[in-house]
């Protein structure tokens, strides 16, 4: 089992080592100008004023929930398919109930235009 | 099939909820889900009957609800002969009284809602039906008790119906909360609500079954305690004597309800209870339980078979004459007759739906309930006509109708056990012949007199308007037969009421004994060496003698008039009074608990009124006299004390504010503290 | 050797933290926040349980699953409320939002 | 000090500074970045505990979903523009306190239970046992989680998108 587990830690090194090592060259070879113009967003723009902070509309969070919501499936679909194939017509019916009860979920959603972009 | 049983409860409880939130937008469409759902559930119902019908055995699923310490509270369904062929029945009953009522209650203004309502309560039914703990049943039952009082009170703008509710609501739960009682009882002896566990607990009669309390002196086994508190849920639901005075007056509903409640389900809810929980009367001391439940019945059959002799509104004789035959099912189970009490209960749900129903098609056509307003029914209404007669037949007790092969296995049960109940329930079986010819020969043969007083619209014409429907106006010609939607489930349950008797036909099962017997069995009695008494011939002309004896007596005075009606009852003085006024015992209710409450309200307004107020205004007044004396010290004296208390008040609210903030972060802050208290007092004792 | 003990006691530090942040934070979110931190908590106790306690039926496992929905519902529901009462009152300030207090 | 002791140690150290981050960080977008590495030490003890299907819900559900959504909320809201504002509100001593005293409690408590061996070994196969026991002596609460998901999804659209 640890064994197993090594595997994703290498996995997760890697994965570290891809996102510094990119920055790490760049600060390695990149030239660095010294002026204080260099130091703004936008060399040739105007001077950005307020916060760096915007805001979203409230859309994009009713994406958010409804991703969220149907995420929490996995947690029961993915059991589920590991023994359907030993509890059999049962399991499927269980299933079945659970999966029509979200659709009715999903259903509300698209009807209250939750899924609408824009 | 029966792992999917769970399902059956849920597609009308579905049905329910689309109705309750979109019934007003489906409109006319309304039935068509009530319908489906119902043929959905009755698919499933039927696959698990005949599965086990086919021998396969009973299955039971439960899960844990909540656990607390020793006790849990178990859920889950049995599907066993008993609750299989139950299930069968009422989906099939259930289905065509929705169908029926697709054409009665076509164009009230409140169409969606009353299949909402209907489909809310078959979704109880069912659910109680297949229950396999009492919690789950007790859940079905107070469904059932509530879609009653909505569906009885369904012309809520008479006065008449929702007096009508509430005394079914009121009455009913009077027994419902002696069951409530009885089930703590039996959860608090066996740490248990589960059926199995507990019957077989009080099967091996361990230590918890033998339990006893006292009782004033009396020490009476805990168990037959528990199981006649839990009769009293039946005794109310079933309309058993002393607590039957609803279902007189539960005709207030429209006629399918009346169907459904009173005949196919609701009642039969109780009946169903007591065999279902049979195994915790007959294992009581000498069956004593069962003794109660026997007479219990045995009173209700003959009381209301009397009363129904007296009744001039169609559905009312129908109505008592369903309480009479419970009280038959009750003594059926009472006498150790276990399958011919339920065979019973399944023979007359279909009868007596059909009665049910056949009685609305005529009020359909005349307007009015009291048959002295009808007769000669039967050239203007042919297909009611015929139908209604085969319930007659069949409720009657008449060879081969179903009711002749129930009614001929309780008396026979019954000749062997109890004789005297015997006796009681013969002299019921003439009487119930009796009333039913004079029902039929009033409503159907004679001349047609014409509504005196046709029944008034339940309904405003602005619940018309606010439905979109515009005000029928009334006016009836001549009676003229339903339609077809209404005629057909009559048909059907006409075609009931004759086959559903054949599973009785001895020689049908093995042994020589009958199919239902062989079906629907008790274990107890074999292991107790108790035997079904076998068929005989005497007893069964005997029975049919005293049906056709009936009917010959109503022949003679209300069809031919040999002894005209109203010479007998110049001849019985104040019998005929007594009966009619159904033996004062509504009236006695109404003395005892109702005017008995206003006046105990009234006595406890005169104290209010006259002791405390006196009292109040006295020191009122004295307190005006002293003060206007003392006015100066009060000045400066009083008001400075007052002050003070003032300013203490004002000073102690100031210290305590902070604790009533309306900040939920301190409260939390309390609750933290709290539970680190709780921690340690748990540490000190650990 | 790591035993039950071990994990309880992160759990118990951990679920402490979340409490002072529940305690402390005006801001509605930050107070969230300290509620996942003891759910959290708490699910390292179901499943240390599991393991050194009760692995039938994995009991542990399937409380920390129906726990991990329930926050993802508790989070959605809580977040959907701070959107509101932000824009209906301008602060997530629970000491703020004080409508019901009379 | 073997292998697991060290892994437990790290992952403990990880938890607990992360959580201590997310709970005094005065801004609020690195508390809720904070969370990342809580739950995600989390779901390493997990591992610890034999609970690979756990740990892979863990990181989906809280590490991808949850703390996604709650920075969506925190910029939606007051952001990181809410900085001038006071974040603590006036019970902090006696939080302090209240926490202290009850970590304080809890640790007695664990410490003085006297812990057994288990009752049996873990099952084999995580996600397979977990199905299981979904499957069959929890499907009432596997089929009720349906409509809690049901109506907080209801209940949140209906919050969220309330107008004026």
């Amino acid at each position: 089992m640890p064994l197993d587990w090594a595997y994703v830690a290498v996995f997760a090194l890697v994965g570290a080592v891809m996102a510094v090592l990119p920055l790490g060259v760049v600060w390695l070879l990149a030239p660095r100008s010294q002026y204080a113009h260099k130091r703004i967003p936008y060399e040739s723009g105007i001077v950005p004023f307020g916060e760096a902070w915007s805001q979203f509309h409230v859309r994009y969070y009713l994406f958010g929930l409804a991703f969220l919501l149907f995420d929490i499936e996995v947690i029961y679909i993915y059991p589920w398919a590991v023994v359907l194939r030993e509890l059999g017509g049962f399991a499927l019916v269980e299933m079945a109930v659970f999966l029509g009860v979200l659709g009715v979920a999903l259903a509300y959603a698209w009807k209250k235009g939750a899924l609408e972009w824009a | 099939m029966a792992q999917l049983a769970w399902l059956v409860p849920l597609f009308p409880l579905a049905s329910y909820a689309v109705l309750a939130f979109r019934g007003r937008a489906l409109g006319e469409r309304a039935p068509y889900v009530a319908i489906g759902a119902m043929a959905l559930s009755a698919l499933l119902g039927w696959g698990a009957f005949l599965e086990q019908v086919a021998g396969a055995p009973p299955y039971v699923w439960r899960a844990v609800w909540a656990v607390g310490g020793e006790r849990t509270l178990t859920v889950g369904y049995t599907v066993d002969p008993l609750s299989s062929i139950t299930v069968a029945m009422i989906t099939l009953v259930g289905g065509l009284i929705f169908v029926y009522s697709v054409g009665y209650m076509r164009g009230d203004p409140y169409y969606a809602r009353f299949f909402a309502f209907l489909s809310l309560f078959c979704a109880g039914m069912l659910t109680m039906v297949l229950a396999n703990s009492f919690l789950l049943m007790l859940i079905g039952w107070e469904i059932i008790g509530l879609c009653s009082y909505l569906l009885i009170g369904f012309y809520f703008r008479r006065r008449s119906a929702n007096m009508a509710q509430m005394k079914a609501f009121l009455t009913t739960r009077v027994g419902d909360t002696l069951m409530l009682v009885g089930i703590m009882a039996l959860f608090w002896q066996f740490g248990t609500v589960d059926y199995h566990a507990i019957f077989e607990a009080v099967r091996e009669g361990g230590e918890s079954a033998s339990a006893v309390v006292r009782l004033g002196g009396w020490e009476v086994p805990l168990a037959t305690l528990s199981a006649l508190l839990v009769f009293g849920g039946p005794v109310g639901k079933s309309g058993q004597f002393p607590l039957h005075v609803w279902l007189p007056d539960a005709m207030e509903g429209p006629t399918p309800v009346s169907a459904l409640i009173h005949a196919a389900t609701m009642v039969a809810a109780g009946v169903y209870l007591v065999g279902r929980a049979y195994p915790l009367f007959f294992y009581t001391p000498h069956h004593e339980a069962l003794a109660v439940v026997a007479w219990v019945g045995t009173l209700t059959a003959l009381l209301a078979a009397l009363m129904a002799l007296a009744q001039d509104d169609i559905k009312r004789v129908l109505a008592y004459s369903t309480i009479s035959q419970l009280g038959f099912m009750m003594a059926g189970l009472g006498v150790l007759g276990y399958a011919a009490g339920l065979f019973h209960l399944l023979t007359h749900a279909f009868f007596k739906a059909l009665l049910f129903l056949a009685a609305g098609s005529v009020i359909h056509a005349v307007g009015t309930n009291n048959i002295k307003e009808m007769g000669g029914l039967r050239r203007f209404l042919p297909v009611t006509f015929w139908t209604f007669l085969a319930g007659f037949l069949a409720l009657a007790g008449v060879f081969p109708f179903a009711g002749f092969w129930s009614k001929d296995e309780i008396l026979l049960e019954a000749y062997h056990h109890a004789p005297a109940v015997y006796a009681l329930l013969s002299a019921t079986a003439f009487l119930t012949a009796l009333y039913m010819s004079r029902l039929v020969a009033y409503t159907f043969f004679g001349t047609y007199r014409g509504p005196a007083h046709p029944e008034p619209d339940p309904w405003t014409p602005e619940d018309y308007a606010r439905a979109g429907l515009h005000a029928p106006h009334h006016g009836h010609g001549t009676p003229h037969e339903s339609p077809r939607v209404m005629t057909g489930p009559l048909v059907a349950l006409a075609v009931g009421s004759l086959v559903v008797g054949f599973v009785g036909i001895p020689g049908t099962g093995p042994e020589g004994g009958s199919w239902i017997h062989h079906f629907l069995k008790f274990e107890g009695f074999k292991e107790a060496g108790i035997h079904a008494p076998s068929f005989s011939w005497p007893l069964a002309l005997r029975s049919l003698g005293v049906a056709l004896a009936g009917i010959a007596v109503a022949w003679l005075v209300y069809g031919l008039r040999a002894v005209p009606s109203e010479r007998i009852r110049a001849w019985v003085g104040p019998v005929y009074p007594f009966l009619r006024n159904r033996m004062y015992i509504d009236a006695l209710y109404g003395w005892v608990f109702v005017r008995g409450g206003l006046l105990l309200a009234a006595g406890l307004r005169w104290f209010d009124v006259h002791v405390v107020d006196g009292l109040v205004n006295l020191v009122g007044g004295v307190t005006v006299v002293t003060s206007r004396l003392h006015r100066l010290f009060d000045t400066y004296v009083v008001d400075g004390l007052v002050n003070l208390v003032g300013w203490v008040t004002r000073g102690l609210g100031l210290l305590l504010r902070p604790l009533q903030t309306g900040r939920a972060y301190n409260y939390i802050l309390v609750a933290a503290a709290g539970l680190g208290l709780i921690v340690l007092v748990s540490l000190w004792r650990l | 050797m790591i035993g039950p003990a071990h994990y309880l006691g992160v759990s118990a530090l951990l679920f402490g933290l979340g409490l002072y942040g529940v305690l402390t934070r005006r801001n509605a979110v930050a107070i969230l926040m300290g509620i996942e931190l003891m759910l959290n908590a708490a699910n390292i106790n179901f499943v240390a349980f599991t393991k050194f306690v009760d692995p039938t039926f994995v009991r542990g496992h399937v409380a920390a699953l129906i726990v991990i929905t329930l926050a993802a519902c508790e989070a959605v529901v809580g977040l959907a409320l701070v959107i509101n009462a932000y824009r209906h009152l301008e602060t997530v300030n629970v000491d703020q939002v004080n409508l019901m207090k009379g | 000090m073997n292998a697991e002791a060290l892994a437990f140690y790290a992952l403990a150290a990880m938890v607990l500074v992360g959580g201590f981050l997310v709970v005094q960080s005065r801004n609020l977008v690195h508390a809720a970045i904070s969370l990342v590495p809580t739950l995600l030490g989390v779901a390493g003890l997990y591992v610890l505990l034999n609970a690979e299907f756990v740990t892979a819900i863990q990181i989906l559900i809280y590490v991808g979903a949850i703390t996604v959504l709650i920075l969506f909320v925190i910029l939606l809201t007051e952001g990181a523009t809410g900085l001038r504002v006071r974040q603590r509100n006036e019970q902090v001593p006696l939080a302090l306190l209240v926490c202290g005293i009850l970590v304080v409690l809890f640790l007695v408590v664990l410490l003085r239970v006297p812990w057994g061996p288990p009752t049996g070994p873990m099952p084999a196969y995580n996600p397979g046992a977990v199905g299981r026991s979904f499957l069959m002596p929890y499907v009432l609460a596997f089929e009720v989680t349906s409509l809690v998901i049901l109506a907080s999804l209801v209940g949140a659209i209906v919050v969220a998108r309330r107008e004026g």
